[in-house]
């Protein structure tokens, strides 16, 4: 398995983090992962997006230049990102913010009302799980209980009581594209 | 109807790059309308530092120049050397002017260089992410103070406009800050003072404000605020250190 | 865990527990790691007030004998070519990081390999030489950490680890359990107590210049000693490949790609990667391209290391460029149909 | 009486215009702008004095009054 | 006039009235005599206080418009690094001079060549090129003044004169008649008054690394034209020889020297001098070869020159060299000795 | 018979360069006869820095190192935080220290850096023949002030201790002269003063020493002393200006 | 009674220790060093008290004083 | 003619400027010159020399490896710079301050006790145009007579009254070798 994904928006709306946390559910499984950001320089504004691979073999280029999944939480990435996506592919669209059609034809396409859905959930923050909750019931990257089991790990144990939240923004996201 | 508040003409229609919240943007509105109300639009030259406030140039609607970290004052002393009748400011961070810079902005004061510097205070080093800064509190935690900042090992801050006011140079230096309308008040005057006197060829004028970065703080806009006026304001005292009038009778 | 963040815990596993700096993107998160980490492990964190500082700082502690670090990324590079000059000149040990961005200038914050000349052939004044190591994982960013202060302790110069934005931002899984901690030599030239023994004094002054020649000959003996015992590369399909792509660091992983997809189409491809870039892997590239009937240099800045490819290849071999610049990469694609338009020029030849 | 209006596609609903009003008559609405921010508007314009207390402290230009 | 003041007297013939510097030996000449000159004439002296807020300075006065001059010696110009970047990137012009004296680090103050590869290679980061003039006389040091600033304005680039501090040191008759005062063009880029047009921005940041790139490449191409248009070099009895020796500055004429008393010996050996040193006179330099079987490189260094030339003649011929380091200059002896040498091997392989 | 005055353990046999009449000489005498007196010789590394004392580490018979021009600071704070048991010194001029190494020399203080900086204010750049420094006083000719520094062109004369006593880092900072037998007393009394604080541990002391350099001023040794007093110490007064005493209540 | 010591061959001759003298009982010499310089000498060492102003001022370190 | 000099001494004995003066003489008698000071670093001590070269056609190397004419104020210069003098050239040693003979026996050395004369003309600093006399008695690089005029080019015409001193001194070092 070979799979690489784009994940794009504002900065701010948690996409690296939705990567980084991907990327160690591969890890935790025992994959090869690798990921990189393609990081805002001001902490404001601006896209921000991080490239993720997750691979049961000896990764080369770390670098996606035509993503598998393509996930899109704003229009300007939506924009930037939709051409590259490999034929056939997958876009998650955060239909919260976007109201365009996506153009293409030739992939598949996921609408996802993420910051409706995070909201609530009470926690706008959590829209990027929502998302990676989307991604992962349409495609076994990791198992969603990996992810959660990853948090673990990462979180510092004084935010271990938000991952009943991530598990029900997983769950969220699951069930809109399930 | 008459407009009581209004864009300013200084500023262009791009959108601001500040996070929610950020005081960059007041400090930026001010400026502008300081160059709208003294008329200089066309011949005051920006210089930018390297900060989040780094493409300024974009939101400023004067001709610019985008100096290296710290090094905007040289920069600023290269265009109004050169050019003397051009206004010319610059607008620093903390990180910038206080760290980077240092040499910089005390040769610019010793000299009494004609140029006005904007000093926006932050106490910590936005645009990479919230490290420490020279201004950076004690027991203030940033990515690179994580266990608070010590002054047995990260040293005790700097007060900017006390330091340059041991120097002969400087016409002009205040402090101020913009976390309530009264406050914004007093920062715009005194913007338009250090403006002015640069027209007047009076000197070096710097405006040190005191400005929130609710991001790097990890507190919402409104809590930010409020750690101004608590943290901030109690070890950078508001006020006008030194005014041209003082050391020469006129101004 | 991320490039920045494995050169940290390297450096603490290399037995080294100084490290100077100043942020800068996008290398901030190794001193963010050891702002945090040192304190730990008895290690000293300093932020300096600026690059400049920082480098100097570090020439004060690595005249101590102590490990010392310090990272930057381009344009703070650039402010340190002074004091890593003034380090070669008084034979300081030191590693020195660069996370390179995109230049000139303020540049971008992108990553990029621009820095490849300032780095090899001498961004600071006079004739000295820095140890380059380019690494092309996070395991071996790592790896390179222990590698690089060996080296500077071993020949008493500086090293420094050149890598770009990709190899500091991205996340790979690493394993620092071979870091040998590397026996800290014993400094017998270190300041600090000279009980017992004559006092040591570090200079780069040489006012008679009768003896700075002097010193200018033992340092290019040691820098041609270097250059003899040092050098590292990894090949990758060469020894039959007829176009050879030369790169270094995360650009050798996507060649590495292209290779596999030239072969893929017949083409006998193959990769050579410098590790050392000064001294430059000569014999080795000479070997390498042995069978090779055209050679193609990737990378991403407008074409640095090509120029030591052909001081290398002596125009025996033909030597096409391709390059990004700026913060874009190349693709593998793209990589791919370069070497098979060179594929088809050898052809044609035929 | 004044006119106060908002540039809902700059603001970043960051409060505090809502904060410094004195007659607390702006609100942050449930609307999302392009940029994801909850932008500020109006609870009833008739109180507004164009004090501008809101638009000083504005870190966007977000907001215009006139009287 | 002494080589130092020359180029103060040059400057203001050429229209410069703009100088910031910081005073280091061997150049301190030159701000002493603008210091004393350009209050005469209206320029502003303003000693800074260091290299680097000097050519940060430089970089204002650039965007203004005004042709400006500042000047240093090895370990400022390294100090200078980053700035020259930025000034490249933004496309400011300038000119920029370096007395060089033996390095690294504090070295020495004598006379050295050790500073070429960060001229011509890029001592800061980013891609960028500096144009780059090697005068070898105190007239030629005048001359070049015009030339810098006039090429600097022509491409928007920073240009330096690179000399050695026997050039700035010496004294030698000049004349500034021929310094043609070059027309100062026009420059609608300039800030200042903006009355009227546009508003003018100078920048070298572009955070979209597509946008990077293609600055990247404006600027790459910029280069090329400079590189076809403006190599210089002068030639020496190269016609006929056997051995050419290659050497810049003040070395090209003790090789002359030399090259006369091999003449005088019956063998056929001329010199070649690059006087741009980027762009290196390529195609100059292989015509200059076309009756050479062995070359010469000299330089006051441990050998940097040396790689543009075999960059150059690629493998064609064998490339010697002799370098004297550290304050120390070869001699016209010694230089002979070598051309005779290689002419001894020539005549082996016969 | 009883030796009441010779030539200190903690200088080597090596002849000084320096010109005749010029004070760097006495300075040395004093810090080397404060490191007798304080018998850390063994332990004490002098950080050299660029200017007529650069090649200092031929006088004073400890370790050394050679720092670049102005960074003496940082190398020190270098040296000082991986070695904390060495004494750590810094020998400076005014141009090392108040031009190129501002930045270096306000950090160092506001970190209270643990180390004693020994600063040579001449007024001058003696080393490179006679340029204009930070603290050339106003009037004053110089190679690149020829015209006599004009404040307006060249700006002002930047007083270190002033400048640095603004910062709330610093342990101890005094001036002193050598212009008299009684001054030089009260020289080596600070200047031990500094040492002893970096002994016990109390942080950044500086002593700044007004010294002549005859050979720059074009003034003869005796008449460079008269310059000393009647100009410099006119423009730079002498005293305490920061004693760690007053800040802590102890010393 | 003091006894003060000259090393000529590191005096410079720049006068400091003559005028330094409270009992004026220095001066420059007629000699020349192998430097060029006209060391200093005592005139008259009776008198000398050993206060030690001249080895105080001397800029390099020529003098020792014994009492 | 082609001339190659050598003047060395201590820092502060005006070695620089008798070269300078010299070669400014050239310059007014239309001759070719260079200058080129081994400058030191210091303004004090150490050894301090410059390399003077006057020809009747254009100089190549303004280097001088082997003088025709060594000036020797100083011991240290002396031992430096003697084993360089061309085979059958000249020596001019101060004898006021070099107490050791010359040791080669291939060169013509001329002893003169600049210093001593210098002081006798009340003015120590002139030992360097004392010295410069001596040279020009014995060898025609430029005529007396010139040096006086281009001291007058280069002085300063407050300094003018120097000019007589100057001339003085050039005798008096005439008269030791004439
Ligand atoms: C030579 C150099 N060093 C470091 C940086 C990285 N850098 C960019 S902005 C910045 C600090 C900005 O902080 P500040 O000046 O306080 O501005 P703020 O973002 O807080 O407004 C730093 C260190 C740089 N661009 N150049
Ligand atoms: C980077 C750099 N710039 C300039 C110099 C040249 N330089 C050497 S010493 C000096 C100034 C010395 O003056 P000061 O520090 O006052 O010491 P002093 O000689 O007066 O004792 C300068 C500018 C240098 N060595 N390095
Ligand atoms: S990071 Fe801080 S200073 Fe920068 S824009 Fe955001 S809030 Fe403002
Ligand atoms: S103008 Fe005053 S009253 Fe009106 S909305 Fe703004 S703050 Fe409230
Ligand atoms: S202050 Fe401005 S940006 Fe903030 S919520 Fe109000 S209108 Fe929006
Ligand atoms: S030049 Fe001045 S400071 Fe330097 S040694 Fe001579 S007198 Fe002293
Ligand atoms: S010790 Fe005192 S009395 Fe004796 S010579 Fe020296 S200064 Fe004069
Ligand atoms: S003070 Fe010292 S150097 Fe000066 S004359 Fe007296 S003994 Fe000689
Ligand atoms: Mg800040
Ligand atoms: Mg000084």
């Amino acid at each position: 398995m070979l799979k690489q994904l784009i994940l794009a928006g504002f900065g701010g709306q948690g996409v690296l983090s939705m990567g980084k946390i991907l990327a160690q559910s591969g890890m935790v499984e025992g994959k090869e992962v690798t990921w990189i950001p393609s990081y805002g320089p001001e902490m404001r504004g601006g896209t921000a997006n991080c490239a993720v691979t997750v691979s049961t073999s000896p990764i080369n280029s770390p670098l996606v230049a035509e993503p598998d999944i393509l996930v899109a939480m704003s229009l300007p990435s939506l924009e930037k990102f939709e051409p590259t996506v490999k034929l056939g592919g997958k876009v998650f669209v955060n239909s919260s913010l976007i109201k365009v059609e996506v153009k293409r034809k030739d992939i598949t396409v996921y609408q996802v009302p993420a910051n409706e859905l995070a909201d609530e959930l009470g926690e706008v923050r959590i829209a990027n799980m929502v998302m990676l909750g989307a991604i992962l019931a349409t495609e076994p990257i990791v198992k969603s209980a990996t992810v959660l089991e990853a948090l673990k790990k990462v979180l510092p144990s004084s935010k271990h009581h938000l991952i009943s939240l991530n598990a029900q923004a997983l769950q969220a996201g699951a069930n809109v594209v399930g | 109807m008459e407009v009581v508040f209004q864009r300013p003409q200084a500023l262009t229609e791009e959108k601001f790059s500040y996070c929610p919240g950020c005081h960059h943007g007041i400090i930026h509105r001010l400026v502008a309308e300081v160059i709208d109300e003294l008329g200089i639009i066309d011949n005051t030259v920006c210089v930018s530092s390297v900060g989040c406030s780094v493409v300024n140039y974009q939101f400023f609607a004067t001709d610019a120049i985008q100096a290296a970290h710290g090094r905007a004052p040289a920069a600023a002393t290269g265009v109004k050397r050169a050019s003397p009748d051009s206004i010319v400011f610059t607008y620093q961070g903390d990180g910038d002017l206080a760290a980077m810079g240092t040499a910089e902005i005390i040769h610019a004061a010793a000299r009494n260089e004609n140029i006005t510097v904007v000093f926006v205070n932050n106490a910590i080093y936005g645009m990479t992410g919230g490290q420490m800064a020279p201004t950076t509190l004690k027991g203030q935690k940033t990515t690179t103070s994580p266990y608070g900042r010590d002054s047995k090992r990260e040293g005790n801050p700097i007060r900017v406009c006390e330091l340059l006011n041991s120097l002969d140079g400087p016409a002009y230096l205040e402090r101020v800050s913009v976390h309530d309308p009264k406050h914004v008040i007093r920062a715009k005057k005194a913007i338009k003072k250090a403006f002015q006197l640069q027209v007047k060829g009076r000197g070096f004028s710097l405006v040190e404000v005191l400005s929130a970065c609710p991001t790097n703080w990890h507190l919402s806009p409104l809590a930010s605020i409020e750690w101004v006026q608590k943290e901030l304001m109690a070890y950078y005292p508001l006020g006008v250190f030194r005014e041209a009038g003082e050391v020469d009778g006129e101004c | 865990m991320k490039g920045n963040e494995a050169i940290g815990e390297a450096a603490i596993a290399a037995g080294c527990r100084y490290f100077f700096g100043y942020p800068i993107t996008p290398q901030s998160e190794l001193p963010e790691y050891l702002a945090r980490r040192f304190p730990e492990v008895g290690g000293v964190y300093l932020q300096a007030e600026s690059e400049v500082a920082a480098i100097n700082m570090v020439y004060g502690a690595a005249a101590t004998g102590a490990r010392v670090l310090t990272s930057s990324s381009s344009p703070g590079i650039s402010l340190k070519q002074e004091g890593i000059s003034y380090a070669a000149g008084s034979e300081l040990p030191c590693l020195i990081v660069n996370i390179m961005r995109g230049g000139p200038g303020l540049g971008g914050i992108q990553p990029a390999q621009s820095d490849y000349f300032q780095a090899t052939k001498g961004g600071g004044h006079g004739d000295y030489k820095v140890i380059v190591l380019a690494p092309a994982s996070v395991q071996e960013l790592a790896d390179m950490v222990g590698t690089g202060f060996d080296l500077a302790d071993k020949y008493r110069n500086p090293a420094m680890i050149l890598g770009d934005g990709f190899l500091g931002q991205m996340m790979e899984p690493v394993d620092f359990a071979g870091i040998k901690k590397s026996k800290i030599v014993e400094k017998t030239w270190a300041v600090g107590c000279k009980k017992g023994r004559e006092r040591n004094v570090h200079t780069s002054l040489y006012l008679d210049p009768e003896e700075l020649e002097k010193h200018n000959i033992k340092l290019a003996q040691k820098y041609e000693l270097i250059a003899e015992n040092e050098t590292m590369a990894q090949e990758y399909l060469t020894e039959d490949a007829e176009i050879v792509v030369v790169a270094y660091g995360l650009v050798a992983r996507i060649c590495k790609a292209a290779v596999e997809k030239a072969r893929s189409e017949g083409i006998r491809a193959g990769v050579f990667r410098p590790i050392t870039l000064w001294p430059f892997p000569q014999k080795e590239l000479r070997k390498a391209v042995a069978a090779a009937r055209g050679v193609l240099a990737v990378e991403m800045s407008m074409g640095q290391m090509v120029e030591d490819v052909r001081l290398c290849l002596e125009g025996r071999l033909p030597v096409r460029f391709y390059g990004r610049a700026g913060g874009m990469a190349p693709t593998t694609q793209a990589v791919y149909e370069e070497i098979k338009k060179i594929s088809l020029e050898c052809k044609g030849v035929e | 009486m004044a006119q106060v209006s908002f540039n809902e596609e700059l603001c970043k609903g960051c409060g505090l215009c809502v904060e410094y009003c004195p007659l607390k008559i702006i609100e942050l609405s449930e609307k999302i702008n392009s940029m994801g921010y909850h932008p500020a508007q109006i609870i009833d314009v008739n109180r507004c004095t164009g004090c501008a207390f809101c638009a000083m402290m504005c870190p966007d230009v977000v907001i215009r009054i006139e009287r």
